[in-house]
């Protein structure tokens, strides 16, 4: 029979233009694949989380994908009660043996975002924009400071966080005032890591005639010309690679950390951000790719407890 | 760090961008609450008309179109406010937390229904409101400072800025020197004064309403259509609280209520340039820190500079003819 | 037209029902526009949030810690005090209780380590209150500011301290460790096992409780006599002798702690740590609790089940009817408020010529 | 020729109560007619239903003949009503001018206006020897200057048919006296003015025709020139007032209060009171007369412990009262209350009652904390105050003796009754007690006047703050006089004298 699969988004919802809603299009492209149909669900509180996974489990889901960290307690502790029922968590790590913690090398794939905005930068000024200061965001952000200071030691990379609260990711006025503040200050490319506060990011960006980066999916083609790359985060592939797994009798429980290597992060070249890309930047941009992929350079992950070099 | 460092240019341009949002919505405060309704649904209000305006301006091109559905709905949610409070005498707090609570979800649903974005609207486009440019600001843009507060700090902001500026002196003439401002406080200090001379409480305190409506609307319109060329879920992020702040710190005045506002659009600009930046003597501060910098500026400006706020005396009081 | 000339089962009873009535009304149009049935809908909700125990279970467990928000606003109501501060005093209160937790849960047995934590929770939303309350007693600054202000600076402070001090190195999700099981609130299920595993626990009773006590303190004793006089009559208080900046600072830091004690059934109670932006809005609720409650014990419980129930069965009927997302009831939450909160008059004359013909 | 006025059969009902019952009266063209009445008697509800205020159940209004249908104040004002009510109507914060002009402004933009009006208004202020500054903030005036505000406003508006509702309840005897003058002058203009009133002598001096009601209904009407202040007092209360109420014979015993160099100054150092010295004994009333405003107000609140002094020495039975070392008066009330200080607040409305709170919560207000007003769990003791509460309403013949109504509800003279019932109840040594008969009709006034004697009498003793000079003579045995914040004078009750403690009330002469 065709497995019962279910998916369970954190608060920021299906479409919250991040990993949500990446995970919502991995799940639906599977679906209109293989033509097997999964239930969605949205938890807005961590009792909520852990009421919504219970539930499934219930229903003798077979595998239940859950989104965000803020999920890792309530996966750990519904899985140990329902042994036979499978959970894949997106971007935490939880124990148990009926459970695969995906993580994802965000430092890797910012880095090359670093790579790409230093060679793009006039003024070896590179902006940063997070949505509130966390270790994930600030992971994002260590990358793509190393990638930066690979290129030239000189850039300097100016952060700045939307908030302090949930609706630090829904503030997009916000989010284009920092842009404006950090151009203003000499930035002329900006990495928006943050949610829906990224679009004002990218929006200021493209007014002013400078460039953005994108993040989570690929958004090169929301204001083509002025975003200069999106840093790309295959929440859907690993989730549609985690259904498929449960169709085919492969999947397997563990922690999976998926860099560029295993195709978890990437950087997006495309027909909108093609003219943008010089040949310098591309073959920069490549090379530190293969670097990474091959062990070369090894990109430091804040989240470890190590200190950014950058 | 020298002064270059600080960015005084831009923290400036940057308070100018970001106070209309809280001026339209204080100044429409202003209005409620001298007449002597309590305006805590400025919130609900900003939000609404923040997604009316984007979304009948993506739907007609037109932001213009946008503002005045911006408006049309924004006075709807007064009126309801004002029925509320002036005709069924409930209480004024419930009615305004009542709307910001129903805007939040009403908004959200709406935005779906029509744009399956998880409640966003689609990007505005061009139909956004752009920025005015001044006349003549090429040939000055180069001049050291005055190209600078000509293009930047005068220049180059949309009609609504001006708009939001040009409102604190017609709010403060309206107020202090029309016989309908006169009528206003009298409502907001002492309805019955106001009603043994003569003067219609219920009908006053409607059309403040109504103006609060449009003032409160062109926040809305500011924050969707100006600042970031669409709706988002939640976006007025507490702007209407914050409105309510300048209010009662610039003591129910104004040219106070309008510094207030300015203020808050300083401080938080001041708060973007401190971000990672290392300061004398502190160093570093933390980025979660310098998040507080605004408020707590707020709360030390309020127990130590200024004398205790007092409020319209009639405020949040059900007007009823009897003792 | 006032509510006087109306018996005393209209005002206590139809006009609610009445209200009620209206808003679901109101709601219903909303759902069918969205393209639902409303009474299959209503069904669902009420099966999942009421009929059902687990989902009746779920929804008493909401309830409890909108009670103490609840009461939180209320108290400081009947002062004359608008205390929007609950949200932050809340966040603050659980990181007092997770503060004990994290020292204390290794060393502890359960019966201390509990009413500790209750301690923590109460302590630190006291404290976060009494500034505010402090500043209009002394300096005169309005406490709808400041505490609006102390919410602001909340969020940002216990982000500070989450991710610098509290998440566990290794960890992604931003909250403290899980606490020893010693330091989990006893469960109501372990009771009555009809509940289900849900995470209804003790608080709830404490939560029967605190509006028993407040009713007391506030209806029956000298203090809450003149809690209500300085709520209605500053002048007139101070000529009865009341200390009105005492009364102001300590009904605030009651205030605190009440929301602070909002913590304890949403952390020890349910996730058993702390994470960011745990109160998720709760102090808010209370506002809205508080005022649709009219301060009345028996109004603040009615209206936080009420609350809660909306959480719970609109969360079932959001999975059950793609068509109607969570939001929905965020939007009937509103308009309950609206119909039965500010709007209750709104039948009186109606009610009043019926009466009189009848 | 038309009436300029006449009821025909009003009646209104609130709830329960009959307000007025039908009422059928008409007033002359140009006359100055009293209105009298018992509190509660239904007369500023007749008022307010001829100036727009409420609506009448049934009845009907008619000016110079025609039944008009007054249905706000606006109209009211239209056809030339103006109304003078018994709790001022002024925006406090506000000037005389836009005081005056509000309601009543020219056009939209009042820049223009301004000073037009504000000429208009000097130059009716010399007219009608009014004293107003129209620019001076209406918070700052005294209640004298107050009263004229409403006065100016009135004649600005140009109103044809004056009411004035208790317009003298705050005013002294010369303020009195020139409103009078005022009212006189409006007569020869053709105006007319319904006057309510609860001194009969005002209605003898300056009314044409007078009607009494009793119970919401009218119960005469006479020629103000064939009656008399005792006919119309047994009209009013259906039974004699006696004016002379016996007491027993001066007999003073130990010192109770000592004030020695008693000094208030404000933020700015102003004096508000200047090196007070006087005594107070045991079984007796001393009174301070003077013009309101003068620190009589501030010597009472510093008594009863609602506000400190900036310097002096108070003694209460020989020991000193706690001021020292406080930087606020916060809780020192109840202090004082405990000591044995009682306290009829002048302000009842602001200080006394709390007016949400029903009659039965305010009859022990203030003594919350009194212990034997809890029961053995340390709250209050309902069963035993409703008890208590239900003694009181009859012992002080509160109406309606309803414990559940709210307070705010009752009429003046019975809200008093309830404050000081609730103080002599509490039995104290010393008794505070400001202008215990503000807005009281004259049988209530009789009354208090009789519990003030009999406390005296058992040995109380008894500070009365009273502008009205006939109140301090039925009660006093001893006079000081007080005029910016200093003691002008003092006498004995013997040598009471009108013109000289006028003179001593004006600052006059120092004896
Ligand atoms: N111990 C209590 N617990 C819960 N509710 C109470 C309690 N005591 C009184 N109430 C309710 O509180 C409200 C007010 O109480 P109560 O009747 O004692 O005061 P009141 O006389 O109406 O005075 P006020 O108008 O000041 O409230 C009433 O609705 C009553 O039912
Ligand atoms: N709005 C009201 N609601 C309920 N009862 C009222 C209201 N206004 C007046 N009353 C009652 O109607 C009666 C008449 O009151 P009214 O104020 O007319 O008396 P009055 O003759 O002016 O008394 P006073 O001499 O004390 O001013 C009183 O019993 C009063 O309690
Ligand atoms: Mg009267
Ligand atoms: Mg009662």
């Amino acid at each position: 029979a065709d497995p019962k699969l279910g998916i369970v988004y954190d608060a920021g919802g299906k479409f919250d233009k991040s990993f949500n809603q990446s995970a919502f299009e991995g799940a639906s492209r599977f679906q209109k694949e293989t033509g097997i149909k999964f239930i969605e669900v949205q938890a807005s509180s961590d009792t909520q989380a852990e009421q919504v996974l219970r539930g499934l489990a219930r229903k003798n889901l077979d595998l239940i994908a859950s989104i965000g960290f803020a999920q890792t307690q309530a996966v750990q502790k519904v899985a140990k009660e329902f042994p036979k029922v499978r959970f894949v968590l997106i971007d935490g790590v939880a124990q148990g043996a009926n459970v695969n913690s995906i993580t994802f090398k965000e430092e890797e794939g910012s880095y090359l975002a670093g790579v790409a905005g230093a060679m793009a930068s006039k003024t070896k000024k590179l902006g940063f924009i997070g949505g509130i200061d966390i270790p994930l965001i600030r992971t994002f952000a260590c990358g793509y400071a190393q990638g930066a200071k690979s290129v030239d030691k000189k850039s300097e990379v100016i952060q700045n966080m939307v908030g302090t609260t949930a609706a630090a990711w829904n503030d997009p006025a916000k989010g284009g005032e920092l842009a404006r503040s950090q151009f203003e200050r000499g930035v002329d490319v900006v990495f928006a890591v943050a949610g829906g506060s990224g679009n004002g990011v990218l929006q200021t960006a493209k007014e002013k005639g400078k460039l953005s980066i994108g993040v989570d999916s690929n958004q090169n083609g929301l204001y083509p010309g002025s975003v200069l790359t999106s840093m790309v985060k295959n929440v859907g592939n690993a989730v549609y690679d985690s259904f498929m797994q449960q169709k085919n009798g492969t999947w397997q429980a563990g922690v999976t950390a998926k860099g560029l290597k295993e195709g978890g992060v990437d950087w997006a070249l495309d027909e909108h951000n093609r003219k943008l890309i010089t040949p310098e930047i591309e073959k920069k941009v490549t090379a530190a790719r293969k670097d990474i992929i091959d062990g070369k350079v090894k990109v430091i992950d804040i989240r470890t407890g190590a200190n950014c070099p950058a | 760090m020298t002064f270059e460092d600080l960015h005084i240019g831009s923290i400036l341009v940057s308070t100018v961008r970001n106070a209309p949002v809280l001026i339209f919505a204080a100044m429409a405060g202003l209005f409620a609450e001298r007449s002597g309704v309590i305006d805590i649904g400025l919130e609900g209000k900003i939000l609404a008309s923040a997604f009316v305006s984007a979304a009948v301006a993506f739907a007609t091109k037109n932001p213009w179109a946008g503002v005045a559905a911006g408006v049309a709905v924004s006075v709807v949610l007064a009126t309801l406010q004002g029925y509320v409070a002036i005709t069924q005498k409930g209480n004024q707090l419930v009615g305004g937390i009542a709307i910001n609570i129903a805007m939040s979800g009403l908004t959200f649903v709406v935005a779906q229904f029509f744009f399956q974005q998880g409640g966003r609207t689609p990007d505005l486009g061009e139909a956004r409101l752009f920025d005015v440019v001044l006349p003549g600001s090429a040939a000055v843009a180069d001049i050291p400072f005055l190209g600078w507060f000509y293009t930047k700090l005068i220049g180059g902001h949309s009609v609504l800025v001006y708009l939001a500026f040009a409102l604190v002196p017609l709010v403060h003439w309206v107020l202090y020197h029309t016989s309908f401002g006169l009528r206003l406080r009298a409502c907001g200090e002492n309805p019955h004064a106001a009603d043994a001379a003569g003067v219609s409480v219920e009908w006053t305190r409607y059309r403040a309403m109504i103006i609060a409506g449009v003032l409160c609307s062109f926040s809305g319109a500011y924050l969707a259509i100006v600042q970031s060329g669409f709706f988002l879920r939640d976006m007025s992020a507490g702007a209407g609280y914050l409105a309510l702040t300048a209010m009662v710190f610039g003591n129910w005045r104004p040219v106070y209520t309008f510094l207030g506002c300015l203020m808050f659009g300083f401080f938080g600009a001041v708060q973007i340039q401190l971000e990672g930046v290392d300061l004398p003597v502190i160093g570093r501060i933390p980025g979660a820190l310098i998040q507080m910098v605004p408020y707590v500026v707020t709360v030390v400006v309020l127990a130590g500079l200024m004398a205790k706020s007092v409020a319209p005396k009639a405020i949040g009081v059900p007007f009823v003819k009897s003792r | 037209m006032t509510t006087n000339d109306m018996p005393r089962w209209a005002t206590a009873f139809v006009l609610p029902v009445l209200n009620l009535l209206s808003a679901l009304l109101v709601a219903a149009l909303v759902i069918h526009l969205l393209g639902e049935d409303p009474v299959d809908s209503m069904r669902i909700l009420v099966n999942s949030a009421i009929v059902n125990p687990e989902g009746l279970s779920y929804t008493l467990f909401y309830a409890s810690t909108f009670v103490f928000t609840g009461l939180s606003v209320s108290i400081a109501m009947q002062a004359g005090l608008f205390n929007i501060g609950s949200e932050g005093q809340m966040y603050f209160g659980g990181l007092g209780l997770t503060l004990a937790m994290l020292a204390l849960d290794a060393s502890l047995p359960w019966w201390l380590l509990i009413p500790v934590g209750i301690l923590g929770a109460a302590v630190f939303g006291a404290l976060w209150a009494f500034l505010p309350g402090y500043l209009q007693a002394k300096r005169g600054s309005h406490i709808v500011v400041t505490t609006i202000m102390f919410n602001f600076i909340a969020a940002s402070l216990m982000n500070f301290i989450i991710v610098k001090y509290l998440i566990p190195p290794g960890e992604q999700n931003t909250a403290s460790r899980v606490f020893s099981a010693a330091a989990e609130m006893p469960r109501l299920n372990t009771w009555f096992p009809v509940l289900g595993d849900t995470p209804l626990n003790v608080s709830f009773l404490f939560a029967i409780a605190a509006l028993a006590i407040y009713g007391v303190m506030v209806w029956r004793s000298p203090w809450g006599y003149k809690l209500r006089a300085t709520g209605l009559n500053k002048h007139a208080a101070h000529y009865a002798g009341v200390k009105i900046s005492g009364m102001i600072i300590a009904v605030m830091a009651i205030s605190g702690a009440l929301a602070g004690l909002g913590s304890v059934n949403s952390i020890m109670g349910s996730t058993h740590y702390l994470s960011l932006n745990f109160v998720g809005g709760a102090g808010f609720v209370g506002i809205a609790i508080a005022l649709m409650g009219r301060q009345h014990p028996v109004g603040i419980f009615l209206s936080s089940v009420l609350f809660g129930a909306l959480i719970q069965g609109g969360f079932d009927l959001s999975l059950e009817k793609p068509n109607i997302p969570t939001e929905t009831f965020i939007f009937i939450q509103g308009l309950i408020i609206l119909f039965c909160g500010a709007m209750e008059n709104l039948y009186a004359p109606v009610i009043v010529k019926l009466a009189k013909k009848g | 020729m038309h009436p300029a006025v006449e009821f025909r059969g009003i009646s209104k009902q609130f709830g329960a109560v009959k307000a007025n019952t039908d009422v059928s009266f008409s007033i002359a063209k140009g006359a100055i007619h009293g209105l009298v009445g018992e509190n509660g008697a239904g007369k500023s509800t007749l008022m307010s239903i001829l100036y727009g205020y409420y609506r009448a159940d049934s009845g009907d209004i008619l000016l110079d003949g025609q039944v008009q249908s007054i249905h706000s104040s606006h109209e009211a004002i239209r056809l030339g009503i103006g109304m003078v009510h018994q709790h001022f109507m002024l925006v406090e914060n506000m000037t005389v001018l836009d005081n005056v002009m509000l309601g009543a402004e020219g056009g939209f933009k009042l820049a223009g206006q301004r000073a037009g009006v504000e000429a208009t208004l000097r130059d009716i202020c010399t007219r009608y020897r009014l004293d107003v500054d129209p620019l001076a903030t209406i918070q700052d005036l005294s209640v004298g200057a107050q009263q004229r505000v409403e006065i100016l406003k009135q004649i600005y508006r140009s109103a044809n048919i004056l009411i004035l509702d208790e317009p003298t309840a705050v005013l002294t005897a010369q303020e009195t006296e020139s409103l009078f003058e005022i009212l006189r002058l409006f007569k020869e203009q053709g105006k007319t003015i319904i006057l309510i009133t609860h001194k009969l002598q005002e209605i003898m001096d300056i009314t044409d025709t007078v009607t009494v009601m009793r119970g919401g209904k009218v119960v005469g009407a006479v020629q103000t020139a064939q009656t008399s202040k005792e006919e119309l007092a047994n009209m009013m209360v259906g039974r004699p007032i006696e004016n002379n109420l016996p007491r027993a014979a001066y007999n003073p015993g130990k010192p109770v209060l000592e004030v020695r160099d008693l000094e208030l100054r404000d933020d700015n150092g102003v004096a508000l009171l200047n090196k007070l010295n006087f005594t107070l004994r045991a079984g007796e009333i001393v009174a301070i007369a003077g013009v309101s405003g003068n620190g009589q107000s501030e010597l009472m609140e510093i008594l009863s412990g609602m506000r400190l002094p900036t310097s002096g020495q108070i003694d209460f039975e020989g020991k000193a009262l706690p001021f020292a070392g406080r930087s606020d008066a916060d809780g020192l009330p109840r202090t004082f209350r405990e000591l044995g200080i009682g306290h009829v607040p002048e302000d009842r409305l602001r200080d006394g009652v709390i007016k949400g709170f029903s009659v039965m919560h305010n009859t022990f207000f203030g003594h919350q904390d009194d212990k034997a007003l809890k029961n053995r769990w340390g709250l209050i003791d309902f069963k035993g105050i409703a008890e208590r509460c239900a003694g009181l309403l009859k012992t002080f013949d509160v109406r309606p003796a309803n414990p559940d109504l709210r307070i705010g509800l009752l009429s003046g003279g019975n809200q008093q009754k309830v404050v000081i019932a609730r103080e002599v109840l509490a039995n104290p040594k010393l008794m505070l007690v400001g202008q215990p008969t503000r807005g009281v009709d004259i049988g209530t006034i009789e009354a208090i006047h009789r519990q003030l004697l009999a406390l005296r009498d058992a040995g109380m003793a008894i500070l009365l703050v009273s502008v009205e000079l006939e109140e301090v003579r039925a009660l006093a045995d001893r006079i000081l006089v007080m005029c910016g914040g200093s003691i002008t004078g003092e006498l004995k009750i013997d040598e009471f004298d009108t013109t000289r403690i006028g003179l001593l009330m004006g600052g006059m002469h120092k004896s």
